[in-house]
C-alpha cells in the first residue's frame, strides 16, 4: 500500500519498542466478543490506473453542462472561474493543514480569512463576516437560531415562500415547524401587508432573499423598518451574492444578520458542493455569531499577527451554550472565493455582475417574444426570471433537453400551483447563441 | 502598497518569507485581474431596471493585477504549516496523506460540470458514486443505511440527533435529555442542545473509562440518547461499551457513536454490531481528504434498520441498474443541506475507499495503532500519560512533569514548532489537565516517528535545564508568540 | 533517513524551510510509491526473452511512500525563489509574469493526449494552432515565414545559422565565417561554430553600439552573416543596424537578428522590415510561457522568403480548411528536432498572444519600456552607467563607483536577496566590466519598482558605510555564499 | 490588460521622474524610418473566457487516446501519470524560477536536478548524467558532436538504420551528411560485420539504439568491444529508459556516451513534447559534456549545498568554443522526471518495465496469430515489434482507425521496403481487452 511507508523491518524494530509480539495484540484492549467475525464486504482495493479508468466511466454516465447549453441555476450559478484562482487555491499549503489553532505556522490561512471576511464585509456592507459556514442554507438556518436567542423569548421566525424551498426545508429541519411562518409571495414578491400583520411580540425574526427565488429584486427598505420597529431581526439571505456587484447591499436596508452562498465565487458547481456559506451580521451581535472568526493581533515582538479569536461562543469550549455547534466549515471555499474576488476587484466584479444582468435581460426578452410564453411576474430581475409556457414544464423541459438545452427549473417542483413555469438563469457563460436558439427550439416546442 | 518586500530595517526575508501586506494594502486604483471581453447582447441599463436598488459605488474590493493575486496568496501560502510539508499529530483530528489521486478524481470535469438540477437521468455516475459511497460506509461501519449529505462531523451529529428525537417523538416523547461522557468533544453537547436536548454529562471513571454505574444512574426513559466516542478522546477502547448500549437501550434510549475516531476501527469492530443505533463518519479524518485550513470536510450518517425512515433527504435508490432520486417521505427528518452536500468531498472519499479495498482499511488501521503505541511507548517516563491504559490510535500525555518546571503544555506545543513540526492537539480532552494528545496517523514511518519522539525528548530536557527556552517559544517560525487576549478585546475582524 | 527535521543542535527551520536530506538519504528497503494493479495478461518470463540481457539488480533508485516523495519536493520547492514569489529582474531573461490560462490550456487532455504519429486528420486542432502561431509570429516580426520546432533560442540560432549555410551552399558557397558583436550572448558565436563557421568578433563602438565602419572593414565574400541583437544587450537600440544590413547584403551576406529582446520591439519595429533576414524567437520571454528553472523553452525561427525553402520539416499547410504536414523536400535543411518541438510551449504561447491580440503586445511592449527607463532614471547617479543613452526594455549598470569601497558587482547581487529581490543578471554583457542588468519587464507596477530601486540605493549606502555587510551576503536566505569553485574542483555530480 | 498592472497616474509619475512627456516619447532613440508603418496584423485580443472556449474548439478538432485504442510509439509512448506527478511538478516554485544562476535562492530546483542527475546515473549505470537536453534527438546529436571533438582528427559517425529515423535525420540536419554512415540493418538487427568493417581510424563513433527501432533488444557487447578496440566511442540511444528497469543498462557493455528519450518520465505525450534529453558519460569525458550539470558544494557556513558547476565548458563563458550552444534546456521536464521516477522507486520500475513488456510480448502473440500477419524478425523486443500484413499497412491502419484503433505506425513512412509493416507499441495502458479486440478486427480487415 503506497500510502503506508512501513517496512517489515520498522514494523519489527517498533514492536520490539513497544514490547508487543505482533501488530494484531495491539487490538488486545478491544474485548474479543467485539470483534467483528467477518471482512469488510467491498472488495479488494485497485491501482491508481484502474481507479482513474473506473472514474472516467462513471464521469462518461454524466452529461456535463459542456455537452450542453445550461440555463440551470436555482442556487448553484455556473461562472467562468479563471485559472489562477484554481491554480492558487490547489497549493497544497492551503489544501493539507488543519484549522489555524497554531497561529504562529498558520499566518497564510489566517491572513486569507480575514481578507475573505473584509471583502465579504465589504460587499454586504455588514460589519463583520465570520469566516464561513457549511451553506447558504444552513447559514440561514444557523441565523434563524441566533435570532432567537439575542430575541430570548421570541420564537417565531417569519419567512416568505419566495425564499429558495431547500433553504426553507432546511430551516424547517434544523428548526422544526414550531415557530416557522411561511408567508405566501404575491406576483413573485413580499407580501409586505401581511407579513407586517405577522409582526407581533413573538417574532424573533423576518427573513427574505434578496434577490428572491423568482429572481425579483425587491427593495426590503419597508420590511425591514417594520420588521426593526416591531423589535425583531432582519435576516437577508443572498444566493447569489454576484448580484451585489451592481445592487444595494443588505447594509443599506439595516439588515442584521445578512447570509449568503459563495458558490459563484470561483467554486465549481460540481453537482452543487461544496458550498460557501457566507455569514455576516452587525458589531452588537458578533458574539452571538456562529462559526470561526479570524482576528488581527501582534505577536510578542509586535508584528502585526492574524488568529482565530472570539473563540469562547465556539462549542470546544462553551460546549452545549455554544452559539452553534459548528467546527469544521468551509474554509478552502472561503479561500478560493477570496482569491477569486481578489482576482475580480471593484472593477470585476461590477462589469460581471452587469454581464451576468444582461445577458438574463436579453434571455428574458427573447424568450418572452415566443408564442406560448408569458412572463408571469413583471418585477425588475438580475440574472434569473419565471417563464410560463402553454405546455407543462416537465415537457417542455424535457423536450429542450432533447435538443442539448437544460432550459430551467420546473417550478412545479416545489409549487404546485407552479407546473408550467420555468426558472430560467443566465450568467456569463450563456452566449447570445445559445439563448436565441434556446428561443427558437422552445417556439417550435410550444407550436 | 507599502513596502512589501523589507521591513524598515531593510531584513525582511527569513528564508524566503515575506511580510505580506493585505490585498487592501496593494491595491491600485484602476488596476484589473480580469478582463471579461466584449458584451454579445446590450448592456442593462441598470437605472432603469433597477432604479433605487442600483449599488451607487462599486463594492470597495481591492484592484489588483493578475500577477499581484499571484503573488499575494503564493506568499501566504508558505507561511503555513501543512501536512504536506510534515508530521502533524493533532489528537482528534487524524491528519493523514492526502492522497493526489483523490484531487484529480475532484477536478475532473465530467463530476465539476454537473448541476444539481440535471435530471436524474444525465447524472447517472454522480449517483451510483453516492449510492456505492453509502453502500462502502455501511459496510465498514456494520450500520444499514448511511445519508450521505452532511457538511461535517458535527452537522453529522445534529443529523443523527434529529433523527433520534424524530423516532422518539414517533415513539410518543420526543424525550427530553442526553446523556454525554465529559471526555466528549464540544460537537457533542453542542449538537444535542440544537435539538433542544438537555445535556447530562457523564463523568468517566478513574480510568478514563465510561462507568456503566453511571449511566445506570443517569438512565431513564427521558433519555433520548448517550453519546459516545470510541475508541474515546484519550484513544483508549471502550470496554463497556455493549453494555451501556444495554443499559440505554433497555430503558428505551439510543445509542450515538462519535465516529471521528473510526480510524481506530476499521477491519476490527463495526460499530454496529455493538449496539450504535447511530454514527457519524468523518470524512475528512477516517478518509483521507483534506482539511483545507478548517473545510470542506463531509459528516455522513448511519443508522440501524429502526431509524431508516428517518434519514434526511434526498435518497438515493437503484432500480436495476438505474439510479433514482426520491425527494419526498413523509417520516424523514427533511433536508439537512441544500443538493447533495459537499459533493466533491464525496468523491475524494470514494476514491480513497475504492483505492484502499478492504484490506488497504484494515492495515491503514493497523499501522494507525502501531504508530501512536509505539509514540507512547518511547515518551512514556518522558511525558506524564494521565491514564496508563493501552490506547489504540492516539495517546494523551500532559505537562505534569514540566510542571515541576514552570513550564506548561502550551509552551511545549510552541517550542515542536522551532523543531519543525506541527504540535498535537493540546488542551483536550477537558478531563485531563494539560493534555497533549498525539495522533500519528498511519501515514507516517518510523523515522519521522523518531524524529518527533526526538524533539519531544530534547526539550523535556530543555524543561530541566532551561525553562524560559522554551516558555519563550517559538522562536523560529515566521512569528513569535501571538497575543491571543488582544486578538479577542480588541475585535479587530476586518479591514 | 536522516533526522530530516532539525539539525544537531535543533534548531532547523527557519521559518518553515528545512533542511532536506536527498532521496536516496530517505529511502527504505521495501517501501513504494507507486502500485501497478493486477495484470491482465501473463508476466513475461524475462529470462527467456532477453537472457543475459536482463539486468542483474532492480536500478537502484530511492525507495518512497508517496506521502514521501509529496513532502520531499514540497519541501524543496519552497528553497527556490520563484517569478511567483517577486521582482525577478534577470536582464536578457524576460522574467514577466506567466499567464495562468496558457498553463490551463496546456494540459488540456484535448491537447495531452494527442501524439504526434497520429494521421494529420485526427490533429486537426494542433494543426491549426502550429499553422497560426506561425502566421503570427510572422505579422509580429514581419518575417515572411516561420519554424516552430526549435527547442529553445540557441537551438533557433542553430537551425538559423543551417539555413544561411544552405542558401549560401545553394548559390555555390557556404562560406567560411560570421560576424558578431562582442557585446552579443554567448550562444550567437557558439551556434555559428557549430555550423563549421569562423567566428569574429567586431567590437562595440564607445557608444555601445555596433560601428558601422567596423562591419565594413570585417566585410567580404566569405562572411556567411552578421548576427546582430537588437535592441543589444545594453538595451540599446542599434540605430545603424539598416546601415549594417546594407553593407552585409552588399556582398552577399545575410543578416540575423537574435530576437531575445523583442519585447522592446512589438508594435513599433518588424525586423523583417529592417533588413533582417532571419530571426529567433524565444516564447519563453517575448510571450511569456514559464521558464521552468531553466526550461523548456521553445525557440521558433522566422525568414525571408528568399531563405524559406530552407525552413526545417515538418511543414504544415493549409488547403482550404484542411491542414496537412509535409514530411519531404529537397531544399530544407532537414528536421531539427523529432515531432513538433516542444508543442505545449507552443500551445502556452499562442494562448498568450490570443489574449493579448495587437493592441496587447503593443502595450506589453511600451509598459516594458517605461518601466526600464524608471528603474534607470531612479538608479543612475547612484550606480555608475557604463553607456549613458536611452534604453528601450532594460539597462545596465556597473559597479564602478562601488569598487571605491572594494565592493564588487557579486556582492551587491548577493545583498538583494537578503531584501528580498532576485539580484538582476551580472557580468554580462562581457563588454562592461562589472554589468548589472536589468530588466523589469512590464507586469511589475512601480511600487515594486520602487522597492527594489529603495534597496539598491540602500545598499549603495552600505557600501559606503559598511562594506563588509555586503561583501559576505547574503545573509538571510536558506543558504549564504555558495563555495562554487568547490563545486567544480570536486565534481560531486552526482548521489 | 489584466497582465498590465499600471495605472494612468502611476504612468504619469514615472514618465516624471524619467522626464519624459509621455510613453511614445521612450522608443525615440529608434529612428522613424525603421518604425512599422502598420500594426500587426493579427487583431484584437480576447478574454479568459473566450479564449478558453477557442481553445476546446480546437482541442475538440483532435482525436485524443482516450478516444481510441492507441498502439503508437516509435519513441513516443504513452504512460499512466500518477496525480502526485503532475500536483507536485506544478508547483509555481519550479515552473516560474530561471535557470538557478543565484544558488543561494535556487536550492530547491538545484537539489531536484542533483536527484534527476543521480537517478539518470543509476538508471543508465553511467558515471554522470546532465541537468538535462531537449531532446533524445539532439541529445544523440550533440552526442556525436561530442564524439568528433573527443576524437580530435576522427570524422566519420558510424549508425545504423535501426536508429529512430527523426534520430537519424536530426544528426544528419545538424552534423551534415558528410562523414555520417548509415547501416543497413540485418533481419532488424545491426549488421555486426559491415559495422566492423567500417571501423577505421576516422571512425569518432558508433552510436547504437537500445532497443532498436524495431523494438529489438539487441546485445550491445560485441559490438562495443570492437568499438573500443577501434578507438572510436561507443553511443547508446534509448528513446525508451523505461525498457531499463529490466534490462542491462549500456554502462554494462561499457558506452561511452549514453543518450535517451525521457518523455516516459511522468510527461505527457502532447503532440511528442516537449521532450526530455536524457544525456549521460563517463566522468573522464565530463569536461566535454555539453549542458548544464549541477553539483555537491557547501555554503560559507560549511552547509551541504547544490549549484551549476563545469560551466567553463559553456557557451556564455567558452563562446565559440563551447561544448555545446545548449542554454536554456528541459529543466522542468527534468523535474517532472525526478518525481516520476522517485514515485516509481526500484521495485515500481522493474514492475512497470515488466508490465509493459508483457502486454507487448501478449500482444505480439496474439497478432502474430492473425491470419495474414507474420512476424518478419524474430528477435527478442521489449514493448513494441514489428508485423508484416498481408495488405499495404497505410490500408490497414486507416481500417483500423475506422474501428478507433490507432494500430502502430506504418514503417514505410521511412523504409521504403515496408510499406506492409506496422511498429505496434504497448504500454501499461493497453489491457488485454484492447489487445484481443485488435486482433480480432485485425482478423476481419486482413481476411
Ligand atoms: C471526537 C470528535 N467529534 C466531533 C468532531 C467534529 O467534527 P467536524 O469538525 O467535522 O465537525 C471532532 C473534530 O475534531 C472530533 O474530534
Ligand atoms: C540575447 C540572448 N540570445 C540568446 C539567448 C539564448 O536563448 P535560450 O536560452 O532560449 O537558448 C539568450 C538567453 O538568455 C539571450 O539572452
Amino acid at each position: 500500500m503506497r500510502y503506508l511507508p512501513h517496512t517489515e523491518d520498522e514494523i519489527q524494530q517498533m514492536l520490539q519498542t513497544i514490547g508487543a509480539t505482533d501488530v494484531e495484540s495491539l487490538f488486545k484492549s478491544i474485548p474479543t466478543e467485539f470483534r467483528s467475525k467477518s471482512n469488510i464486504d467491498i472488495g479488494d482495493g485497485c491501482s491508481e490506473l484502474e481507479l482513474t479508468e473506473h472514474l472516467e466511466e462513471l464521469t462518461l454516465r454524466n452529461s456535463c453542462s459542456s455537452d450542453f447549453a445550461s440555463f440551470l441555476g436555482a442556487g448553484a450559478y455556473r461562472h467562468y472561474i479563471p485559472a489562477v484562482v484554481s491554480e492558487l487555491a490547489s497549493r497544497s499549503e492551503f489544501v493539507t493543514p488543519y484549522t489555524p489553532y497554531q497561529p504562529e505556522i498558520s499566518q497564510g490561512t489566517l491572513q486569507v480569512l480575514f481578507e475573505y471576511q473584509s471583502m465579504i464585509a465589504r460587499l454586504f456592507g455588514m460589519d463583520v463576516s465570520n469566516a464561513s459556514h457549511y451553506s447558504g442554507a444552513t447559514a440561514c438556518a444557523d441565523a434563524a437560531l441566533m435570532a432567537r436567542r439575542i430575541g430570548k423569548k421570541r420564537h417565531k421566525i417569519i419567512l416568505p415562500d419566495n425564499l429558495h424551498p431547500e433553504y426553507r426545508e432546511v430551516l424547517a429541519t434544523t428548526l422544526g415547524v414550531d415557530g416557522l411562518t411561511v408567508i405566501p409571495s404575491k406576483d413573485g414578491c413580499l407580501d409586505k401587508s401581511k407579513i407586517m400583520k405577522h409582526l407581533g411580540e413573538d417574532v424573533a425574526a423576518v427573513i427574505v432573499q434578496y434577490p428572491n427565488f423568482f429572481g425579483i429584486v425587491e427593495d426590503m427598505s419597508e420590511i425591514a423598518t417594520s420588521t426593526h420597529n416591531a423589535g425583531a431581526l432582519l435576516i437577508s439571505v443572498t444566493p447569489e451574492p454576484l448580484s451585489l456587484g451592481i445592487l444595494n447591499h443588505p447594509g443599506q436596508w439595516d439588515a442584521d444578520i445578512a447570509v449568503g452562498e459563495g458558490l459563484s465565487f470561483g467554486l465549481p458547481v460540481s453537482f452543487g458542493g461544496p458550498t460557501l456559506g457566507i455569514f455576516t451580521t452587525k458589531n452588537k451581535f458578533v458574539r452571538q455569531m456562529p462559526g470561526r472568526i479570524c482576528g488581527k493581533t501582534v505577536d510578542v515582538d509586535g508584528k502585526g499577527s492574524y488568529t482565530l479569536t472570539l473563540s469562547t461562543r465556539e462549542q470546544h469550549i462553551r460546549r452545549e451554550r455554544a452559539t452553534s455547534n459548528i467546527c469544521s466549515n468551509q474554509a478552502l471555499c472561503a479561500t478560493t472565493a477570496a482569491i477569486y474576488l481578489a482576482s475580480l476587484g471593484k472593477q470585476g466584479i461590477r462589469e460581471l455582475s452587469l454581464r451576468n444582468a444582461s445577458n438574463a435581460a436579453y434571455a428574458k426578452r427573447v424568450l418572452a417574444s415566443v408564442n406560448g410564453v408569458t412572463l408571469p411576474f413583471n418585477s425588475a430581475t438580475f440574472n434569473e426570471f419565471v417563464i410560463k409556457t402553454n405546455k407543462p414544464a416537465a415537457d417542455v423541459i424535457q423536450a429542450l433537453e432533447n435538443e442539448l438545452i437544460l432550459g430551467g427549473v420546473d417550478l412545479g417542483r416545489w409549487f404546485s400551483n407552479m407546473n408550467d413555469h420555468i426558472l430560467v438563469c443566465c450568467t456569463e457563460l450563456n452566449s447570445k447563441k445559445e439563448i436565441d436558439s434556446y428561443a427558437s427550439i422552445l417556439t417550435e416546442i410550444l407550436s | 502598497m507599502t513596502n512589501r518586500a523589507h521591513t524598515p530595517n531593510g531584513h525582511g526575508t527569513e528564508g524566503l518569507l515575506y511580510e505580506e501586506p493585505t490585498l487592501f494594502e496593494q491595491s491600485a486604483k484602476g488596476r484589473k485581474g480580469i478582463c471579461l471581453g466584449k458584451a454579445d447582447v446590450p448592456e442593462m441599463k441598470m437605472g432603469e431596471e433597477f432604479g433605487s436598488l442600483v449599488r451607487d459605488k462599486a463594492p470597495d474590493l481591492p484592484e489588483l493585477a493578475e500577477v499581484d493575486v499571484v503573488r499575494h496568496f503564493t506568499r501566504l501560502s508558505i507561511q503555513n504549516y501543512s501536512k504536506d510539508l510534515g508530521f502533524y499529530p493533532l489528537g482528534s483530528c487524524t491528519m493523514k496523506h492526502n492522497p493526489r489521486i483523490a484531487n484529480k478524481a475532484a477536478a475532473m470535469p465530467g463530476f465539476t460540470d454537473t448541476h444539481p438540477y440535471q435530471p436524474a437521468d444525465s447524472v447517472q455516475g454522480n449517483l451510483e458514486l453516492c449510492y456505492e459511497l453509502e453502500n462502502m460506509l455501511a459496510k465498514i461501519s456494520g450500520m444499514d443505511s448511511v445519508t450521505l449529505w452532511p457538511a461535517a462531523g458535527s452537522h453529522g451529529e445534529l443529523t443523527g440527533m434529529l433523527m433520534i428525537r424524530a423516532y422518539h417523538t414517533s415513539k410518543g416523547n420526543p424525550r427530553s435529555k442526553v446523556l454525554i461522557p465529559d471526555s466528549a468533544h464540544g460537537t457533542n453537547p453542542a449538537s444535542a442542545a440544537i435539538c433542544h436536548y438537555k445535556v447530562q454529562s457523564i463523568k468517566s471513571g478513574p480510568d478514563g473509562l465510561l462507568d456503566p454505574s453511571a449511566v445506570e444512574e443517569a438512565m431513564d426513559e427521558e433519555v433520548a440518547a448517550i453519546m459516545i466516542t470510541n475508541p474515546n478522546t484519550l484513544g483508549i477502547f471502550e470496554e463497556n461499551f455493549k453494555k451501556v448500549a444495554d443499559i440505554v437501550h433497555s430503558k428505551g434510549g439510543l445509542v450515538y457513536l462519535d465516529g471521528a475516531n473510526l480510524n481506530a476501527l476499521m477491519g476490527y469492530v463495526k460499530p454496529g454490531e455493538i449496539g450504535a443505533d447511530v454514527m457519524h463518519f468523518n470524512l475528512h479524518k477516517t478518509f483521507g481528504t483534506p482539511h483545507g485550513g478548517g473545510g470542506p470536510g463531509a459528516g455522513p450518517v448511519g443508522v440501524v434498520k429502526e431509524l431508516s425512515p428517518f434519514l434526511p433527504l434526498p435518497r438515493i435508490n437503484k432500480n436495476e441498474d438505474h439510479y433514482n432520486i426520491s425527494y419526498n417521505s413523509d417520516t424523514s427528518i427533511g433536508r439537512i443541506n441544500t443538493f447533495f452536500g459537499n459533493f466533491a468531498v464525496l468523491v475524494r472519499a470514494y476514491t480513497y475507499i475504492r483505492e484502499l479495498g478492504a484490506t488497504g482499511l484494515k492495515e491503514a488501521t493497523e499501522m494507525a495503532v502501531l504508530n501512536a503505541n509505539y509514540i507512547r511507548a518511547r515518551l512514556s517516563g518522558t511525558f506524564n500519560l494521565p491514564y496508563d491504559k493501552p490506547v489504540l490510535h492516539e495517546c494523551v500525555f500532559n505537562d505534569k512533569i514540566q510542571n515541576e518546571f514552570g513550564v506548561k503544555t502550551l509552551d511545549i506545543a510552541k517550542r515542536l514548532m522551532d523543531y519543525g513540526f506541527h504540535p498535537p492537539t493540546v488542551y483536550f480532552p477537558l478531563i485531563v489537565s494539560g493534555a497533549i494528545m498525539i495522533e500519528p496517523t498511519e501515514t507516517e514511518c518510523k523515522s519521522i516517528l523518531d524524529d518527533f519522539c526526538d524533539a519531544m525528548i530534547a526539550i523535556a530536557k530543555e524543561c530541566e535545564k532551561d525553562p524560559d527556552l522554551v516558555k519563550t517559544a517559538p522562536h523560529h517560525p515566521f512569528r513569535r508568540r501571538i497575543d491571543e487576549v488582544k486578538a479577542a478585546k480588541e475585535m479587530c475582524l476586518k479591514d
